[in-house]
């Protein structure tokens, strides 16, 4: 707890992957205060050039996401209070993503991958039909709803070891993707989705670690998702052997 | 002294600057109507898709689907909002559009909108509407549509330039029309200018330059500073949205002034000041439940009567309702306090209001001209449609419709259009210039020219305004603003230089604060969300006028133009006799 | 190795299926030498089983049978999480997955000695 | 790295072997009371065609198995690629199948 107002140590990683290093900062403590605070407060108070990203500030655009003690978090909602190791935070930029400096990465691998999985919808109708009534509580836009609130915000990304040990891989959250277009009664292309999903980098790589659910901070279950294209996946196969 | 910089060329055909709603359809439209093996350019300060303020729409979408609801009604709730200061041109075909545009959301690009038990979409009502019309997904719409438009944009071959600042429009050398646009590649600080035949600016406005506001953090009116600097005439520039219930949560914390939904207060939230007393009632008969602009009224009058929380606010309560259902009815919000430190379900959250939008912006036609050949504006970017004030629901519809209607308008003009225009090299240079001053001058407190800013417009340019106070904010904003040209940022390296990114921020505000300032001392009267207080009427309605701002040679001139009512006229409707007010049932 | 952000049940379980399934792989060739002994030298492996009879050996076979266990109820688990459509609860169903591995090499292990 | 092909072909052996090394230990549970000896497993095992089936059948599974388990493993810790990994995994399912085949008829055919 920081009652009393003392200075948090703060470690931040400045610099490239490779050559970086973490530097130490003291951060006056404040009653509310969230990690994108922390950093803003540096970058604002003692190092105008410390590199990092952010937009919305509230847990919508899924541009802050960092390292927060060794574990891939949102930063602006994540409470300093939540994290603090005794009085120590130690940020670092984004897992398994390329680092352009400080604490911004690159998220351009995050969304290829997000498209190579065909994660966008395959339209069946025109802005000149009607809107579908679906029911909203049928099996399948229940499975598809259950995904449907991810922020992209590759704490999943970050949190999986898959993704660090298989640079192939399509990840969780671009999987999740596939998985819930693929439930979606209005989505015409199945098909190409399974097959977008059985490749190399596909989800049959997926080693259920189960990282992804627990960081998720919408709690979302990409895991259950993965499954889902497995199983899936199996379905069709057999089918087409028939 | 600054080394001499060397700017990298590129051309594109069709080049759209922001990835907002406006942004995301411009492209997607271009590339459906322009001819084959038209290039299409997205540029964005941020991350395609992560950044603006699209994403951030909670509400809801307005759009008449019929069910006793119909265009009419939708155009007539925009105008009487807009207190008939709107174009009724671009109005009308905001409502009109919005319909087509909802179905190609849903059936093209993939978004999936609340259901009723039937299959229907379900709508509700945003205050101030007359039907139940605002479409939605839960209270996070915009992150999907936003999203469902990206997954788009990123899987066609449209170039991405991600961020990418634009810092100016850079005209050919008569001046006639834009060639293109310079911008500073954040990540390296490299400038790069990208020549355009058509250019759709979609940089969505966002009035940070107060104290407390809700947009996102990469917007700071850069698109209104390069049309004013252009020569762009601007309208409406006075008219700032301010929303009753931003969090408070002090100065230090980026989670001060972004938004508490405004159905907490629909449901029966109290707002209660410093001494624990409801107050809303002593303002208005509705109390709590009366419009944006009215409660943002009372809440900033018992903030003056000094009535306020520790944090100088006051108190948003739910806990009345019964802690558990609030949680259940607002399980976004609640968590969203509770991870930030606060109880909104069994205790009290500070509130402030907030500058949430703004109505303001670059005269455009219903297709999203400009007075710039090659320019095309759309979103919150672009004035007119919403006049003094923005109907909830509004925004998106109308950056979504219009970026759209940019888009096709842009593609089918684009065949008409010659070559690849040359700029004028003295603008460009100067343009370039004027970006890299600060990184040639001594590094100094930019913090405290940004409070001072945003104390500034709090004050005197915020929720109630006086003739006495504008003039002081026109004399602070100015002292600002020399000082920020005094004023030098670290320079060690231009790649990812926040430092520097905050100070062409900072210079943003400064040029549009200014111009807020001056259109709001223009209007004599109190429309929608520009409230004066030494002229609180509202004016003759059939003598209404909206300011119009140009930068010349000669400086700034905020000039008064009257409204044409080219479609309904104030005291008439275009609704069939006997149409009911309201097909809103009155909530207990 | 045990990084903060694999602190959590399902990775463990994870983790422990793939040293499993590692040192079972490891293991088998060489079991299978020793079991194809018997086809050439049956003393040999007489001689070899009784060196199994030593403790320190019994418990690394107690070892092997428990890696054995965990590996295929670890990997039943892992098939019902992606075949059958049920999700919840999967942290309990990796802890029951070890209970019962553990018990069959506890069975094993009290007729071992 | 795994395609559809090879997961599945890891999940049926893995399914194939479940039933097979359950009923493997069961018989290690029951054999070992009282210590093993050569001639005792012999004895059981020696001419039995079901044995043989068992077993063999076992080796399959284990050595398709077990190599795929291999090479996503060698993969993903030592990112080796394409002709190598695939060499390599190869390699490992036939020595899995050779000493296990031979395993198989010593204790069962001989
Ligand atoms: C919290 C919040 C809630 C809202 N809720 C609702 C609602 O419920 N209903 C509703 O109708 N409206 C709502 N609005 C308003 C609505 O979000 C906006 O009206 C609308 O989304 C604006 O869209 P846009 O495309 O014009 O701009 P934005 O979506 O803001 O996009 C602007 C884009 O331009 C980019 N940009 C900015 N500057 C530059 C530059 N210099 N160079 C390059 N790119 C640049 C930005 O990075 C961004 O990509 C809300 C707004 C906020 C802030
Ligand atoms: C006794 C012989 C066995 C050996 C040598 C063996 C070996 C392996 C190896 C090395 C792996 C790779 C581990 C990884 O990818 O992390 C693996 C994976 C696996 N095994 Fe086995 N295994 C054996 C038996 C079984 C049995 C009987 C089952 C069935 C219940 C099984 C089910 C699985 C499954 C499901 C996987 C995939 C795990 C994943 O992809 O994460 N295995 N095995
Ligand atoms: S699944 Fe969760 S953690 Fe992963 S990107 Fe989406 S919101 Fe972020
Ligand atoms: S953490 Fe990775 S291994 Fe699978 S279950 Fe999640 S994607
Ligand atoms: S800043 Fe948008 S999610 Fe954190």
């Amino acid at each position: 707890m920081v009652t009393e107002k003392e200075n948090l140590d703060v470690f931040v990683w400045r610099g490239l992957a490779e050559t970086g290093r973490f530097e130490r900062y003291e951060v006056p403590a404040q009653d509310s205060q969230t990690i994108l605070d922390v950093v803003s407060w540096i970058q604002q108070n003692l190092d105008a050039t410390l590199a990092y990203r952010f937009a919305c500030r509230v847990g919508m655009c899924g541009s802050c996401a960092m390292m927060v003690n060794g574990e891939p978090r949102w930063t602006c909602r994540t409470h300093v209070r939540k994290v603090l190791r005794g009085n120590q935070l130690k940020i670092a930029p984004l897992r398994n993503l390329p680092v352009i400096r400080d604490l911004a990465t690159d998220m351009d691998p995050f969304f290829d991958k997000w498209v190579a999985a065909e994660g966008h919808h395959h339209p069946t109708r025109t802005r000149d039909d009607a809107i579908e009534a679906l029911d909203p509580q049928s099996p399948e836009r229940r499975a598809a709803n259950a995904g449907i609130e991810c922020i992209n915000c590759a704490v999943c990304y970050a949190a999986c070891d898959t993704v660090a040990n298989n640079p192939d891989f399509l990840g969780p959250a671009a999987l999740q993707r596939a998985w819930t277009v693929h439930n979606d009664a209005r989505d015409g292309d199945q098909p190409a989705i399974l097959e977008a999903v059985s490749g190399k980098g596909g989800c049959h790589n997926c080693h259920s670690q189960g990282s992804c659910a627990q960081y998720c901070p919408n709690d979302l279950n990409p895991m259950t998702a993965i499954a889902g294209l497995k199983r899936a996946s199996v379905k069709s196969f057999f089918k087409r052997e028939r | 002294m600054a080394p001499r910089i060397d700017i990298q060329h590129h051309d594109t055909d069709i080049l759209i600057l922001g990835s907002g709603g406006a942004g995301m359809f411009a492209a997607l439209h271009a590339q459906q109507s322009a001819p084959e093996g038209t290039r299409i350019t997205m540029a964005v300060k941020g991350l395609i898709g992560k950044c603006g303020c699209t994403r951030m729409v909670q509400g809801g979408y307005n759009v008449a689907l019929g069910g006793g609801d119909t265009v009419e009604r939708h155009f007539m709730d925009t105008i009487r909002g807009g207190k008939w200061l709107p174009d009724q041109d671009v109005a009308w075909k905001l409502c009109e559009q919005a319909v087509v545009r909802v179905r190609e959301l849903e059936n093209e690009v993939g978004c999936f909108f609340d259901r009723n038990p039937d299959g229907s979409l379900h709508q509700k009502a945003f205050a101030g509407q007359t039907a139940d019309r605002t479409v939605h997904k839960g209270d996070l719409t915009g992150i999907e549509i936003i999203n469902r438009l990206m997954e788009q944009v990123l899987s066609r071959p449209i170039e991405k330039l991600q961020e990418h600042r634009a810092v100016g429009l850079i005209p050919t050398k008569d001046g006639a029309a834009l060639a293109g646009v310079l911008f500073i590649d954040m990540r390296t600080g490299d400038f790069r200018f990208v020549r355009a035949k058509a250019v759709m600016m979609g940089t969505g406005g966002g009035p940070t330059m107060y104290k407390y506001n809700t947009p996102s953090g990469d917007k700071s009116m850069d698109g209104l500073a390069m049309a004013l600097r252009a020569g762009l005439p601007l309208r409406d520039m006075e008219m700032v949205q301010f929303h009753p219930t931003g969090l408070l949560a002090g100065e230090h914390t980026k989670m001060t002034g972004t938004v508490l939904e405004e159905g907490l207060r629909g449901a029966g939230g109290q707002l209660l000041n410093g001494a624990g007393q409801r107050f809303m009632f002593d303002y208005d008969t509705l109390g709590e439940r009366a419009t944006r602009d009215v409660v943002s009224r009372g809440i900033y009058a018992e903030m003056r009567k000094s009535n306020t929380s520790q944090n100088g606010g006051v108190f948003i309560s739910m806990a009345h309702l019964g802690p558990d259902v609030v949680r259940q009815k607002f399980p976004g919000m609640v968590k969203r306090c509770a991870d930030c430190g606060f109880d909104l379900a069994g205790g009290l959250v500070e509130v402030v209001p907030t500058a949430h939008y703004f109505m303001g912006g670059v005269i455009v036609d219903p297709d999203t001209h400009t007075a710039m050949e090659g320019l095309y504006v759309a979103g919150e970017d672009a004035g007119g449609a919403h006049g003094s004030n923005r109907l909830g629901g509004n925004g998106v519809a109308n950056s979504t419709v219009y970026g759209g209607v940019a888009g096709d308008v842009m593609g089918a003009e684009i065949r008409g259009m010659g070559a690849l225009r040359d700029p004028d090299e003295d603008i460009l240079s100067a343009e370039v210039e004027r970006a890299l001053g600060p990184l040639s001058r001594k590094p100094s407190d930019l913090n405290a020219l940004r409070r001072e800013l945003q104390e500034a417009m709090w004050e005197d340019v915020g929720v109630m305004r006086t003739r006495e106070g504008i003039e002081r904010a026109i004399t602070r904003i100015s002292d600002v603003q020399s000082d920020l040209h005094e004023t030098g940022v670290a320079g060690d390296t231009r790649a990812f230089n926040l430092g520097w990114h905050d100070w062409l921020n900072l210079a943003s505000l400064c040029d549009v604060s200014e111009v807020i300032a001056k259109a709001a001392l223009a209007r004599e009267n109190s429309r929608g969300a520009h409230f004066r207080e030494d002229f609180p009427d509202s004016g003759s309605l059939p003598a209404s006028y909206f300011t119009v701002a140009q930068r010349s040679d000669k400086g700034l001139s905020v000039t008064r133009k009257p409204v044409r009512f080219t479609i309904v006229r104030p005291g008439e409707t275009i609704l069939p006799e006997g149409e009911p007010q309201t097909l809103v049932e009155a909530k207990p | 190795m045990i990084r903060p952000h694999r602190t959590h049940p399902l990775w463990l379980a994870y983790f422990l299926h793939r040293l499993s399934g590692l040192v079972l792989a490891l293991f088998l060739p060489l079991h299978f030498y020793v079991i194809s002994l018997a086809l050439t030298q049956p003393e040999r492996l007489d001689g070899f089983l009784r060196w199994t009879e030593m403790p320190v050996v019994k418990l690394a076979e107690v070892g092997l049978v428990f890696l054995l266990a965990v590996h295929i109820f670890g990997g039943l688990r892992l098939m019902a999480l992606e075949f059958l459509p049920w999700s919840g609860r999967q942290k309990t169903l990796a802890a029951s997955a070890l209970a019962v591995s553990f018990f069959v090499s506890l069975t094993f292990f009290l007729r071992a000695v | 790295m795994l395609d559809a092909r090879l997961y599945m072909l890891q999940r049926i052996t893995a399914l194939i072997m479940a039933p097979l090394a359950l009923g493997h230990i069961a018989v290690m549970i029951y054999a070992i009371q009282g210590g093993l000896s050569a001639a005792e497993i012999l004895s059981r095992t020696q001419g039995s065609l079901f044995w043989f089936a068992f077993y063999g059948l076992f080796v399959l599974a284990v050595s398709v198995h077990g190599a795929i388990g291999l090479r996503v493993i060698i993969y993903e810790t030592f990112g080796m690629r394409a002709l190598l990994l695939n060499g390599l995994s190869w390699i490992i399912g036939a020595i899995f199948l050779l000493t296990g085949m031979r395993a198989v008829l010593a204790v069962t055919l001989s």
